[in-house]
């Protein structure tokens, strides 16, 4: 039995969220391989939007997130608040990266530990706040879950999820329509509809619940039919992996 | 041509100790040779504020100690000398004020438009709006809307007292062309006290006035103009040159502790009096292996 | 290519009776094409937005009774429907809700943006602010600064139903491309819940992509798409062909009263059962004449 | 003796308030003569910008106000918000036409009447509010001065002069700093540095104080040493007519 890929695996279930002709609004890094992935296997005529201003790259393999070649081919370059402040609010979804998910989706990129005395600082929010904030939909890839990872409060609230549960998003006049799902090495995690709680819908192929419970900061809980996610076919990797030929995010 | 000027006069006659700087290039086109050259004059004490824009330039001026304030979006995960300093609690050589891209973008644009305020929907109920560093209390504001009964977050003005970025093409009268992804870079460049563009290419102003639309800056608002081929090296310059992205890797690598990163700064940066002498110790074949092929259209 | 339709259709399938409505076009580029087919299918009621654009049409479609309500930065000097209308003191006709270019700039940023307001520094002092039309309360309201303690005028949103601009050019995406000032057209268009966008030619995308820096407006956010040769006359379009002043002349002129006004709509838009009609009354004669010297850069 | 060209001499003497080098920022109408003929004889290096975003024009003869030909061979073609927001701010002087004019400078373009039922209705702003509100320093040009076209009080405040008197623009927060003079085809008015009225500061050639008086609706007053605008000479007269062959602004 051969090793899985579970980046591969977290990469492509993510992926099939994207669907024919949605425009998909993406955060740095690893977000742009769910999007181009979706493109170029089943969300045909889907289109690539990020907070720089890009509109509609034709992409044919990852490239560094700075690299302006990004821009070369799209339809329109257009400015960072043409993007984050009104493109982003009619995109269909939106895909961002995170380094810390909580149990009410709120995510991380800024410190880990002590905002003051931090054990690790990352990036900050980029865009990310913006578009956690403003999207009408957003999903979170997270790779590498391990403990500490998923903790019942982020160290640093920086994109906000359902902030402290139900309604809270509406308090705070946060416009958009807050998480849908993350995406992990492990599992796929949705938001309880009423409680705005993650909870396990799917495992990846060889995890089980106790592996990812034992990430998690709270007793997480699974959804009553928890689903297996399914292994990418030789087929669907080898597309994958193609669209990295200089692994700049994959190994 | 008055405004034209030699970099180290640039960075000498505009640049003070103290000051709020901003580095403009979001597609490529971040002015390396002028922060190399903060750095050879040993400018100190520098708040630094980006849109989006210039982190690996912050984590060099941070390491240089050129910078200890920053009013920022994001620094980068292999941000090695701002890890190194913010890790190691030494909060008197930098520290952050983290807002997001967009609040960033609304401060220099209420600081170009002279606004009191920008209204923003993000960064309500984030550690953003609750955390608060050396700008303190007015870093974000909250204000009940006349029109609807609901709290708005408002962002107040940034506007830096130099904004310097690198530009494809500059005319005689400093109107800037540039090529490939903008990002804030407009605001960034209008919300400046000074504008300083450093430029690859000097091109005639009938060129320019073909295709008004096609001027990205006006020249009226730039203070000084310095023309430096290889100015962004070693980021990328759409029709010009890629990303040196070996160069990059050998910096963060030698940026792992403050005597490597010295020594780096000593080889690259002091140890060049000026950028030709950089650009000659690049050498001619590693330049020639940067020139890039572009989609981007030319001229 | 599915945004694609005809301009019969266009007007049919988007514009309601009662919508609002905003014409970008400030460097020519106004769509006169769209506005006799607003008048061809009796569209009545409009409220008729605009900053800085669209003067004469606001004349044509308040004559022909398509438009009774604007918010708007100002009319023309000799717009002589609207002001037939305005002394007649016939304010059910046409109630005209005075604003300035800025503000009314600001309240398509404001509404592109989703932002409650824009913050302004003019209007304070003056009868804009003063004197309330059918917007009332709403028009500007104040607020104390929470930054400074002063009264900051803001202005509401302003997103009109439909916003329609004539291109100089089109890709099959609907990526638009034009030449020439452009005043607030920018926000006019992304303030729209509808874009309709005619334009004079249609071209390969791989000439937009070559130069996105040179799009004006993507295509993800147009709705419609029509392509109409002279779509613009009588109004200017950089590159392709200058103002018809004679034609501004005559049909100013025949302004002058109710009955002469209908006179002329009876014969050039009414008398037309569309563009291409249109057109071919104009005759090739006086297109000839038309043709314009520029010296704006083609492609 | 020939009869004195009175639009002339009012353009002419408006223009000499533009120096080298200067940033001049024009409103609709008769301003852009102005600025191009100071442009033209003695201010050399003056730069035109107007609301429209249209930077540095080199024009050589007069277009109609909204003729994109204006855009031609600029410098750049930038936004309204631009233009209106930020380069206005600190152009070095805007020029701005007026149908009336009152007291205290405020400007009116807007209704002749009652602005319920007016007896004329003009224009309106356009960025005329704008410019008045926000412009370093401004001055007025008001053609044909007849009856009723210098109130006490305009019918409709379009534009802010010093509004009631001293202090009144700094207690509405306006940043500009207000008009400097007016120059209409019988006079030239300047402001007192104290009361903010307007006063004659200098008849034109051939026009009495009372001539002016005629039209004015409060007692105007008159510098101590009123001045005679001088008379143009005929090469200033032919360089003016010279930028507008095609009788735009010009008889």
């Amino acid at each position: 039995m051969t090793r899985v890929d579970y980046k591969a695996v977290m990469l492509i279930a993510a992926a099939r969220r994207i669907s024919k002709g949605n425009e998909v609004f993406v955060g740095m890094g690893l977000p742009i391989m769910v999007a181009m992935y979706a493109q170029k296997s089943h969300a045909t005529h889907s289109v690539l939007l990020n907070e720089y201003g890009i509109v509609d790259p034709m992409m044919h393999e990852a490239i560094e997130v700075a690299d302006p070649a990004f821009g070369e081919r799209s339809a329109q370059l257009c400015s960072m608040i043409d993007a984050l402040g009104w493109l982003l609010r009619r995109a269909d979804i939106a895909v961002l990266g995170a380094a810390q998910v909580d149990r009410y989706g709120n995510s991380n990129s800024t410190v880990i530990g002590d905002y003051r005395k931090p054990s690790l600082r990352i990036a900050g929010s980029g865009g990310a706040n913006d578009i956690a904030s403003l999207a009408r939909s957003f999903v979170l890839i997270m790779d590498k879950q391990r403990p500490g990872k998923m903790p019942e409060r982020v160290d640093y609230l920086t994109s906000p999820g359902f902030l402290d549960g139900p309604q809270a998003r509406e308090r705070c006049g946060l416009p958009g329509g807050g998480p849908e799902a993350v995406y992990t090495d492990k599992a796929v995690y949705k938001f309880h509809p009423v409680t705005k709680e993650l909870f396990v819908q799917s495992l990846h192929p060889g995890i089980t619940l106790a592996d990812v419970r034992k990430d998690t900061g709270w007793k997480i809980s699974a959804a009553p039919k928890l689903l297996r996610t399914p292994l990418p076919t030789p087929g669907e990797l080898r597309l994958l992996r193609s669209l990295d030929p200089n692994h700049v995010y994959l190994d | 041509m008055g405004k034209f000027l030699p970099l180290e006069k640039a960075v000498k006659n505009i640049v003070v100790d103290g000051a709020t700087i901003a580095f403009a290039g979001s597609g490529g086109r971040a002015s390396y040779s002028f922060a190399y050259e903060l750095i050879r004059q040993h400018i100190q004490h520098l708040t630094f504020c980006s849109a989006g824009t210039g982190a690996v330039i912050l984590d060099l001026l941070a390491g240089a100690g050129v910078v200890d304030r920053a009013e920022i979006a994001f620094t980068l995960t292999n941000s090695r000398n701002v890890r190194r300093i913010i890790e190691g609690h030494r909060s008197r050589r930098l520290a952050i004020e983290d807002y997001s891209n967009l609040a960033m973008s609304f401060r220099f644009m209420a600081a170009a438009l002279d606004l009191p305020f920008m209204p923003i929907r993000s960064l309500r109920g984030s550690d953003i709006e609750r955390r608060r560093g050396f700008v303190g209390d007015h870093k974000i504001k909250e204000v009940m809307s006349p029109f609807l009964s609901e709290r708005v977050a408002l962002v107040p003005p940034c506007s830096p007292d130099v904004v310097v970025m690198h530009a494809q093409e500059v005319d005689e009268d400093g109107n800037v062309r540039v090529v490939g992804p903008v990002g804030s870079d407009d605001w960034t460049l209008k919300a400046g006290k000074k504008v300083i563009i450093t430029a690859e290419k000097l091109i005639d102003s009938k060129i320019t006035r073909k295709d008004p639309n096609n001027s990205f800056f006006p020249g009226i608002r730039v203070d000084a103009v310095v023309i430096v081929p290889w100015g962004a090296h070693p980021s990328a310059l759409p029709r010009f040159y890629r990303s040196d992205y070996e160069f990059l890797k050998e910096l963060n690598q030698r940026s792992d502790s403050d005597r490597s990163f010295r020594k780096w700064l000593d080889e690259w940066v002091y140890g060049t009096k000026d950028h030709a002498s950089y650009v000659a110790k690049l050498g001619k074949t590693r330049l020639q292996t940067l020139k890039s092929v572009t989609s981007f259209k030319s001229g």
